[in-house]
């Protein structure tokens, strides 16, 4: 059979989406021979953009002029594009003082030297093209990247997943952190698919997959607030993944 | 040919850079590397933020590293609220750390390097050609992710580690099982130093850069900074680091006394501390011998993890809750080892206990000058060349520092 | 035949004796201090004090999520061998075993699915008294739903009545008799009394769209799922397929699913016959008190009071279905 | 028969209607009630391996040589994959399920058929029906609406039954659409519109309607205008289903099923169903 052509670029990011598929040890090497990857600079040499590829995974978020341009053109020469990771379908941890100068942000790193003055207030990819599936997650589950493999290679796009952390979490009957202990357990509004990986370990869920459609935010907030946190508290936990989070 | 540069996307390495050779008519005359890493601004990222949220942050800074990035902003903020860990945290702290180092090792020798020796490009080219050594390099990768995983929750970004403690306490059968892992793969990573250190090398030797290393904890961990010459205590540390801010790269550069750039890593540590068994490796300590450095570190790291291991075992597990922190005013830094080098996480706290000033100093900045210097000694050394030799030499160099540009331009 | 007797202190007996006839599992404290049905150690004492366990012991029927099927390019689509070991479930309430009995009417209908059926064939319910708290609600409305047990202990001041409901608990009993004792006891009128009994009169089928008390529900429901995860009656599941790296293979699998998130009547295209969260609260009224398909009819609430000690916004549908009850008569 | 396991089928044509339909002829066993036994009305499931399961209808007519006829727009996760899907791929069927159109019903009376869409797809199932047993009923009026001229599916088929005078036949589009040599006689019109004109005896006439659900208001009260009772109206409803045997809970229309109890209903048996046609 023909390999697919995959493409697997990264904006700005950490590397871990990339890392967690470089993570799937015992598929890599059978995942190197149904794939072609023709881009992808982490893991393969030469890192040419050339001729189509049935699919580009991306990672990470944008937030530099030439980022813009290498997403512009993996769009173009993509029958999918798959924004990869929570930074690609969110904006992340770059994103989390999104609304605030950006100038003023970079000076208290670079000083007054204008090193990297080109830099923007980083934004997901969906903002900047269309983006035809997503997974979630800082980082993704490696089972979720895998079955996007296995998924591509039918003509098949991942189903997407409507429920929170919650949900799971429930199912692997834990003990409920914020109901139970009073724990700052940001479940409610997380959406799923991590099988509740952080509360099955009694660690409250940091929110790393993004809001779970139809966030009842308001009542979430009362609930919180019963719990001794405050509405500032919880939207400034919540846009540690996701900046746009809003009253 | 005509004259001007060209500029190579680097490949296999963590993070976006490109070096680039200057060219004057068919003769290279110059090379340069660049880190275009996007700055996430993480030191502005994290002013504003409670001290708990800060290592969740900060180890977002890079995957790779995630777990010592994660365990040195523990290390400081707990300096900075005066929080006492228990011996059992330090210990699976420890380990955490050790299982990164596997991890980090293991995917550079066998997926990133590992095709420079054999000619061929990538993965895709190990599963071609040397299918049976790649399937060793992850089995000993894997590991790497299991310890860690087992610690942290996740292989990468984990969560498990908290301010004062660990969430859930790892269960017995879980250190067992790493503990037979760690058995079973003793030998092969043993041998693999053999196989390491018997590949051909391209590289020819360079000069060698000035090495610096944290000292004074245990393996990867302490208090100090030392070079061949000078201690330097940790709460000085930052200031003899000396980050500037230069105008053609995203990173930060440190140089010794202002001016010699210098040398963090597996090499760094092995030179400052060389294990008399293995000294019989090193015919040369210059940067073409960081492969040998880094299989050797491996097997460090696996018969220290067996201690761990064997050590949490034998105190037998206990469930403990994090200590508290309280809420105080403070400063504290903390430097370890990461997988490529010396790592610094400084922060200060207002009374409330919110991030008032965050400095993080990584592997690949301070190595950039060093980079730099050796790309522009193989362009002499190298003279008369073909481009596309040169080429593929300089990338090859790169590779030997590991760079994690990630880090780098944080 | 009349109730035999067991001492409090042969509890432990009991249990080691009924190891015997399978896997022991039932309500065990967790570090956690969270109360779930699992496999009780040799030496220890399941927690009998629990009024409930977080999961119904449904999760052994259906598990939250499973391998419904196999598919490789050469066998087509398969079940999977599960090699069903026989289960013991120590402590069962009676709102847990109505509950079983509903999730029997609606797997081992006409077309009994093949996976329940083997697991249920496979398990042995051991029931017993309990003393409903303010979350219970067993013994406020009759339910059609029988609480059917193989043996069931009544708990008395230092022992318990034991009697078998079926042949296998005759088996049982039979098989533990050595620590029985034959006394006259009288068992106290037990909580069991609400099951297996008809309502006189039918509930009206409809429900009122207007009624604020829908918006009021779905305004505070976070979509969290607790609920019907938590709940002894909730079976909606989902069906997921995933293929293999090798193109050759794949799985199928069924997963716990739930009526009150987004998707649960989406179809192509993003049309939904359950816009908003009101609508599906009333789906989810009405599958709960009025019953869907051949089930029409029966109230599937328990009234275990899971859903209301689970819910993080202290939701609660007892009142409005006591509300919506006292209508029937209006019809 | 145990319909818990897809039985395996052999995509044996499949051919492009529309940009986005394709007709799909599945080849199994003959013997196998989901290829031999089904009435019109009625679907099945169709597995496409390693990607996912979805509900259908029948479009053709039951067969003797084990063929099955499938009419499917891609919309979806699974309904897109098998545009690409070429003879010969494997595929997993499980069916017959639920009710169709009842037959038995219709005999002697007129009968009015409204598809709207894909709904043509069961439509057409149950009118290769009726043409096989001529004798059954009487007049056969179709109704049928599409968004644009392009998207009128099995237009060919229904011009040559037209043109043999087997049924009465009138076609609507939304909008006309670049289709130059358009079907003679469409109007551009909503699919309700055509009833304005239509002329029918209410006292001998059933209807069976399928079509998009935001027509069926307009479609009901336009057939009621007509004279027809309710329990001479029978319509397809379609929701989300996972198992088509009644278990999975997703497809309640009121407390009926939709899988297990319709898909096909009369009006008569909702009256009251409170969002069964919305
Ligand atoms: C009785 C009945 C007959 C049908 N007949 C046909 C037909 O002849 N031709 C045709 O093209 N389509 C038909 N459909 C619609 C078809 O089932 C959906 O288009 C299909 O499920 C989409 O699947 P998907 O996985 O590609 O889409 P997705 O949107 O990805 O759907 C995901 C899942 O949701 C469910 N789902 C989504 N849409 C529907 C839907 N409309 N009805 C039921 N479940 C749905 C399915 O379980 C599906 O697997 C019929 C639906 C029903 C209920
Ligand atoms: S612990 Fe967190 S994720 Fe789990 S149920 Fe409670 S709030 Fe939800
Ligand atoms: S529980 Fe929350 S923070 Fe943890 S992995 Fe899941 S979504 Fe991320
Ligand atoms: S538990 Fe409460 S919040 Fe969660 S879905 Fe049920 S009703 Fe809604």
């Amino acid at each position: 059979m023909k390999k697919m052509r995959v493409a697997i670029a990264g904006l700005t990011a950490c590397s871990g989406c990339q890392l967690a598929l470089l993570n799937c040890e015992d598929e890599l090497p059978e995942l190197f021979e149904k794939f072609a990857f023709h881009f992808f600079p982490m893991a393969c040499s030469p890192a040419l953009l050339e001729g189509e590829y049935d699919a580009a995974l991306v990672e990470g978020c944008l937030s530099m002029p030439h980022e813009k341009e290498l997403l512009l053109e993996l769009r173009k020469r993509s029958v999918h594009l798959i924004a990869l990771g929570t930074c690609a379908v969110w904006g992340g941890v770059a994103a989390l003082r999104n609304g605030e100068d950006r100038e003023w942000l970079r000076q208290q790193v670079y000083g007054h030297n204008p090193v990297a003055s080109e830099t923007f207030e980083p934004l997901p990819l969906h903002r900047v093209v269309k983006v035809d599936a997503a997974v979630t997650g800082c980082p993704p589950e490696k089972e979720e990247l895998l079955r996007l493999l296995a998924g591509l290679t039918r003509g098949a796009l991942p189903v997407g997943i409507d429920y929170p952390v919650c949900t799971e979490c429930r199912m692997r009957e834990n003990l409920c952190l914020l109901t139970e202990r009073d724990m700052f357990c940001l479940g409610l509004l997380t959406l799923g698919g991590c099988g509740a990986r952080c509360p099955s370990l009694g660690v409250p869920c940091e929110g790393c997959r993004g809001p779970v459609p139809e966030a009842n935010l308001a009542e979430a907030l009362e609930i919180y607030s019963e719990k001794g946190f405050g509405r500032i508290t919880v939207l400034d936990r919540l846009r540690r993944f996701c900046p746009e989070w809003k009253l | 040919m005509s004259n001007g540069s060209k500029i190579d996307i680097l490949t296999r390495v963590e993070g976006h850079g490109s070096v680039e050779l200057v060219r004057d008519g068919g003769r290279v005359v110059d090379a340069c590397l660049h880190l275009s890493e996007s700055p996430r601004l993480f030191e502005a990222l994290l002013v504003g933020r409670r001290f708990d949220e800060i290592p969740d942050i900060a180890c977002r800074i890079c995957s790779i590293c995630s777990t010592v990035h994660k365990v040195s902003a523990l290390q400081a903020v707990e300096k900075a609220l005066a929080v006492n860990i228990s011996r059992q945290t330090g210990l699976l702290r420890e380990l955490a750390v050790q299982g990164g180092q596997i991890e980090s090792h293991a995917l550079h020798i066998f997926c990133l390097a590992l095709p420079d020796y054999l000619g061929v490009n990538g993965i895709q080219g190990l599963v071609a050609h040397e299918p049976e050594k790649l399937r060793m390099g992850l089995k000993i990768k894997k590991l790497g992710n299991l310890i860690q995983e087992t610690i942290g929750g996740r292989a990468i970004h984990p969560f498990n580690l908290l301010v004062g403690g660990v969430g859930k306490v790892p269960g017995a059968d879980q250190l067992l099982h790493l503990k037979d892992q760690l058995e079973e793969l003793r030998d092969e990573v043993t041998a693999s130093i053999a196989y390491v250190s018997g590949l051909n090398d391209i590289l020819p030797p360079l000069s060698m850069h000035p090495a610096c290393a944290v000292s004074g904890g245990p393996p990867l961990f302490g208090n100090r900074l030392v070079t061949s010459t000078e201690t330097i205590a940790v709460n000085s540390a930052a200031a003899w680091l000396d980050e500037q801010v230069e105008a053609h790269t995203y990173a930060k550069v440190s140089r010794f006394g202002g001016k010699i750039p210098f040398l963090v890593g597996p090499l760094a540590r092995l030179t400052l501390a060389m294990p008399a068994a293995y000294a019989h490796y090193f015919t040369d300590t210059s940067i073409r011998s960081a492969m040998k450095a880094r299989v050797i570190e491996l097997h460090l790291a696996v018969e220290r993890a067996q201690v761990l291991v064997d050590l949490l075992l034998n105190d037998g597990l206990k469930r403990e809750q994090p200590v508290v922190a309280i809420v105080a005013q403070g400063e504290g830094t903390s430097v370890m080892e990461a997988p490529r080098g010396v790592l610094l996480h400084s922060y200060r706290f207002d009374d409330r206990g919110v991030c008032c000033a965050a400095d993080i100093i990584t592997p690949t900045s301070i190595n950039q000058g060093a980079i730099a210097v050796s790309l522009k000694e193989l362009i002499v050394v190298m003279d008369g060349a073909e481009y596309e030799q040169i080429r593929t030499v300089a990338e090859m160099l790169v590779r030997c520092y590991d760079p994690c540009i990630s880090c780098a331009v944080h | 035949m009349a109730p035999q007797y067991i001492a409090s202190h042969n509890l432990a007996a009991l249990l080691d004796r009924l190891r015997r006839y399978g896997e022991l599992h039932g309500p065990v404290r967790g570090d956690d201090e969270v109360v779930r049905f699992a496999a009780i150690a040799p030496g220890t004492l399941p927690d009998l004090s629990a009024l409930r366990t977080l999961l119904p012991p449904k999760k052994y029927l259906l598990h939250p999520q499973e391998t419904i099927l196999n598919y490789t390019a050469a066998a087509g689509y398969q079940m999977p061998a599960e090699e069903v070991r026989p289960l013991i479930l120590f402590g069962v309430h009676p709102c847990d075993l109505a509950g079983i009995n509903y999730l029997d009417r609606v797997f081992l209908g006409d077309a009994p699915d093949p996976l329940y059926a083997a697991r249920r064939s496979a398990l042995t319910l051991i029931g017993i008294s309990c003393t409903p708290d303010e979350f219970c609600s067993c013994h406020i409305s009759p339910s059609p739903l029988n609480a059917l047990t193989d043996l069931s202990l009544q708990s008395l001041a230092d022992g318990y009545a034991i009697s078998s409901g079926s042949p296998r608990g005759d088996e049982l009993l039979e098989g533990v008799k050595e620590i029985l004792e034959e006394r006259d006891i009288a068992v106290p009128e037990d909580t069991r009394r609400f099951f297996g009994q008809v309502a006189a009169e039918p509930l009206r089928q409809e429900l009122d769209a207007t009624l604020p008390d829908w918006q009021t529900l779905a305004d505070a429901c976070l979509g969290c799922g607790a609920c019907s995860i938590c709940c002894p009656t909730c079976y909606c599941f989902d069906v997921l397929e995933f293929g293999g790296l090798d193109g050759r293979s794949a799985v199928r699998l069924r997963q716990w699913d739930n009526c009150l998130l987004k998707c649960h009547a989406e179809v192509a295209g993003g049309m939904s016959f359950q816009k908003n969260r009101a609508e599906r609260f009333r789906y989810r009224y009405r599958h709960k008190f009025r019953g869907f398909g051949p089930l029409q009819g029966i109230p599937s609430c328990v009234g275990c009071g899971r859903c209301r000690v689970v819910c993080p916004a202290g939701l609660d549908l007892r009142p409005l279905a006591e509300r919506l009850d006292e209508g029937r008569h209006e019809q | 028969m145990n319909n818990n396991v897809p039985f395996p089928a052999v995509v044996s044509a499949i051919r492009p209607l529309t940009v986005e339909t394709s007709l799909i002829t599945l080849d199994t066993d003959p013997h196998h009630p989901v290829a031999a036994s089904f009435l019109p009305g009625q679907f099945l499931e169709l597995s496409l391996p390693g990607v996912g399961e979805f509900p259908v209808s029948y479009c053709g007519f039951p067969s003797v040589d084990g063929s099955i006829e499938l009419c499917i727009r891609h919309v979806g996760h699974v309904t897109t994959p098998l545009q690409t899907a070429a003879p010969g791929d494997g595929v997993g069927v499980r069916g017959p399920f639920g009710h169709g159109f009842p037959l038995s019903a219709y005999s002697g009376l007129d009968l009015l058929l409204i598809a709207g869409g894909l709904g043509m797809a069961p439509l057409r199932s149950l009118l290769l029906a009726l043409l096989k047993q001529r004798g059954l009923c009487g007049r056969l009026t179709l109704l049928y609406g599409a968004r644009e001229t392009g998207a009128l599916l099995f237009l060919d088929e229904l011009l040559e039954m037209q043109k043999r005078g087997v049924i009465e036949l009138q076609l609507t589009v939304d909008r006309p659409g670049y289709c130059l040599n358009g079907p003679p006689d469409c109007r551009v019109a909503m699919l309700p519109d055509l009833m304005d004109q239509l002329d029918v005896d209410p006292g001998r006439t059933c209807a069976a309607i399928c079509g998009p659900p935001v027509v069926y208001p307009l479609l009901v009260s336009g057939l009621r205008l007509l004279g027809l009772t309710d329990n001479r109206i029978h319509l397809s409803l379609e929701r989300r289903m996972k198992c088509g045997v009644g278990r999975c809970g997703h497809c309640a229309v009121g407390t009926r099923l939709c899988c297990a109890d319709g898909p096909v209903f009369s009006l008569a048996e909702l009256a009251g169903t409170e969002g069964a046609i919305v």
